[in-house]
């Protein structure tokens, strides 16, 4: 019987990685706004 | 007539009006001045509700400028830089609209007169967008002829105009005010704004440097002392 | 890495969420019963629906930010819409990407007209247009209030969207939403659990996005 | 106030034209495509005709919305316009109407050859048929003047506008689809009636919209 657990995997990996990478995209943001304002002062 | 509290307004984060209040008494011509950039054109668009301000309000004989309905602004006419008129319609069609718009019936003959008067009479059926500078220019002061008006902000009157229409243009303004208009108008020429002005605002660094009446005979080389 | 957070709020959240987030895919590949014939095909319902309901709620919220945004006139409405229509043109792209990945299998093609898919595909592409808009608007001051006209106007198009999809293709009514009530009660529980944990995160998200744009606005106006 | 507005928006476009021509000559060129593009077979064509009809006319309309605030725009006319006591909501209606009085002049000039290049037959009555095509220009002018409100003011308004346009407008395409195929068909009327319920819903929405709205949308 063919599980389909490929079609699952894929799906699931899809939607976490992307998750994932927008939380890292946005800890990347606030570091480099953080580098600024430290300047700034 | 009108007053103008704590208006800001900034253009990509960068501010272009800090806090900009004052108040117009009926019968007063104002001068805006100040260096390139200063906000002036900025301003006059605000109370002319073209742009929206981020903070402040503006109160106009007595309603709101901002919230009120349109016809709060009855009697409020704007001028710009640009002609602000239909470039494929000819002077009077132009003028014959933007009458009705404001509310004042037109005749063809009192269309004639105020162009005969403003000299624009030989190009009356070709469409506006073939005038020169100094035709536009005329064209735009004409239409205050007709519209009755009690507060004008107009954006440089006199650019593009050569000498005897600078001179047309300044007894024309002294003829407008009679005790009940107020006048507010940007200009760059010091020597000229003290002749017409009855008082001085000067803009500088987004915000008012110096608001006082024309009056005092030091005030020249102060707005000089401030423009540069 | 997480503790770069500034606030608080958002360190316990964000750790919260994490939590959630294991104990939800433990749930869904160990307590809930498989489904016969679909098998693990059925798993991808368990993110698919939440994410598209995040997806719709970010939507709405987007609308009721341009509201307050014209009726405040205080510009931190402004990037409350744009941190949630960014989050929720993320959300309903991975919508579309679970939803044929799911149909494949399934229903044998990957892309039919089925009428909440179709309505998310509308959606996005309005939104391709809100950033096209975005971007090209003019300065910031104005885009605001462009984006916050065309971010309502979305919202009131989402019901004419779904009726007018649901009727134009009647054939394709085959979305399981409607054999959701007699559900075994293992998968019930479990989904509603993976629905709250990706509301939780995303809350979190929404939260961290406008922190930034405030932080980003607060460096932009205040160093001048 | 509406019917001077109303009558400015005619005047200024009987001068130059300029929304009727680029709708007109992009219409005739897009039915020109599509007469080539298809098989020819009249049975097919008959089928496809209101599909074929109503995305000639958005496509065409897109076009001349773009072209709607041009003369506006060009001596920035808008900012007189604006500062005039006049209500945006009422410069939204005239804008509105005017936009629905070229689209149906468009519509006249195009039908004819419409039905010839695709070799399509008579129908029956003509009443619910210009019925249903005035409603769908009710609310596609509804949503492209509010669209091209937004963006006539910015860079790439050409490309922006279809842009937002079209994703905005594809319920109301299925709808007048739809109906028009009812009507074409000679299907009963409770049939295509739901559609006609759904133009009617999107003209009130966009139009209480774009008059709630305009206020916001063309101010600087």
């Amino acid at each position: 019987m063919y599980s389909y657990l490929s079609y699952c995997i894929a799906a699931y990996l899809i939607v976490f990685i992307s998750l994932i990478a927008w939380f890292i995209h946005q800890f990347n943001i606030e570091k480099k706004l953080n580098n600024i304002s430290k300047i700034k002062e | 007539m009108l007053s103008v509290s704590n208006i800001s307004k900034s253009f990509h984060y960068k501010p272009v009006l800090k806090d900009i209040s004052f108040s117009l008494s009926p019968g007063e011509t104002l001068a805006l001045l100040g260096r390139n950039g200063a906000g002036k054109s900025t301003l006059l668009r605000i109370i002319a509700k073209i742009s929206s301000p981020e903070k402040g309000q503006a109160v106009f004989n007595g309603n709101n400028l901002f919230e009120g309905v349109a016809v709060h602004r009855k009697g409020l006419y704007y001028c710009g830089h640009a002609p602000g008129l239909y470039p494929s319609l000819t002077a009077s069609e132009n003028l014959h609209y933007f009458c009705l718009l404001h509310g004042c019936e037109t005749n063809p003959d009192s269309i004639n007169s105020v162009l005969q008067d403003f000299d624009l009479l030989d190009s009356i059926d070709e469409p506006v967008k073939v005038y020169s500078q100094g035709m536009m220019q005329r064209l735009k002061l004409s239409f205050l002829e007709l519209i009755d008006w009690s507060l004008l902000l107009i954006d440089e009157p006199f650019n593009g105009l050569d000498i005897p229409g600078q001179k047309f243009v300044i007894n024309k303004m002294a003829s407008w005010q009679n005790g009940q208009r107020s006048i507010i108008f940007v200009d760059h020429d010091i020597s000229r704004v003290l002749k017409i002005s009855s008082r001085v605002i000067v803009l500088d660094k987004h915000s008012i440097v110096l608001d006082e009446p024309n009056s005092s005979s030091g005030s020249e080389d102060k707005i000089t002392s401030l423009m540069n | 890495m997480s503790f770069l957070f500034q606030e608080r709020f958002l360190r316990i959240l964000f750790i919260i969420s994490i939590i959630l987030m294991v104990v939800n895919l433990y749930a869904i590949f160990f307590i809930a019963p498989m489904v016969p014939e679909q098998h693990y095909a059925q798993k991808i319902f368990y993110i698919h629906v939440p994410i598209a309901w995040s997806g719709f709620l970010s939507y709405f919220i987007v609308m009721v930010a341009g509201i307050m945004f014209f009726i405040k006139k205080d510009s931190y409405w402004d990037r409350v819409g744009l941190a949630a229509a960014e989050i929720g043109t993320l959300f309903v792209a991975l919508v579309l990407i679970t939803g044929p990945i799911w149909a494949t299998p399934i229903w044998g093609k990957p892309w039919i007209w089925e009428p909440r898919l179709t309505t998310t595909l509308i959606l996005f592409l309005i939104y391709m247009g809100y950033f096209m808009l975005r971007k090209f608007g003019g300065h910031p001051e104005r885009v605001a209030r462009y984006a916050a006209v065309l971010g309502i106007l979305a919202f009131l198009d989402v019901p004419l969207i779904f009726y007018s999809v649901k009727f134009w293709a009647p054939q394709f009514q085959l979305h399981p939403q409607s054999e959701m009530g007699q559900q075994p009660d293992g998968i019930l529980r479990v989904f509603l659990f993976s629905m709250f944990t990706f509301t939780i995160l995303y809350i979190l998200m929404l939260r961290f996005r406008v922190k930034i744009l405030n932080f980003h606005y607060k460096l932009k106006t205040n160093n001048v | 106030m509406f019917l001077t507005l109303l009558k400015k928006e005619l005047f200024v476009e009987l001068r130059n034209k300029e929304v009727i021509l680029s709708m007109l000559a992009f219409g005739l060129t897009v039915l020109l495509i599509f007469s080539f593009s298809l098989s020819g077979n009249p049975k097919i064509n008959h089928e496809m005709a209101p599909g074929l009809f109503w995305s000639l006319v958005v496509l065409s309309s897109s076009l001349g919305l773009h072209r709607l605030f041009g003369q506006e725009k060009d001596f920035d006319a808008f900012a007189s316009l604006l500062s005039a006591p006049i209500d945006r909501g009422t410069l939204f209606l005239a804008k509105w109407m005017s936009g629905i009085l070229f689209l149906s002049i468009i519509e006249i000039l195009v039908v004819l050859p419409f039905f010839l290049f695709l070799g399509l037959s008579q129908p029956m009555s003509y009443l619910p048929g210009i019925g249903i095509v005035l409603l769908g220009n009710l609310g596609i002018v509804a949503v492209g003047v509010i669209v091209s409100g937004l963006a006539m003011r910015a860079k790439m308004s050409a490309v922006l506008l279809p842009v937002l346009l079209f994703p905005l407008i594809t319920p109301l395409l299925i709808a007048c689809v739809k109906a028009t195929t009812g009507w074409y068909h000679q299907l009963m009327f409770n049939y295509w009636q739901f559609w006609v319920l759904i133009m009617a819903t999107y003209v009130v929405i966009f139009g209480l919209a774009g008059y709630v709205f305009f206020d916001h949308i063309t101010e600087e």
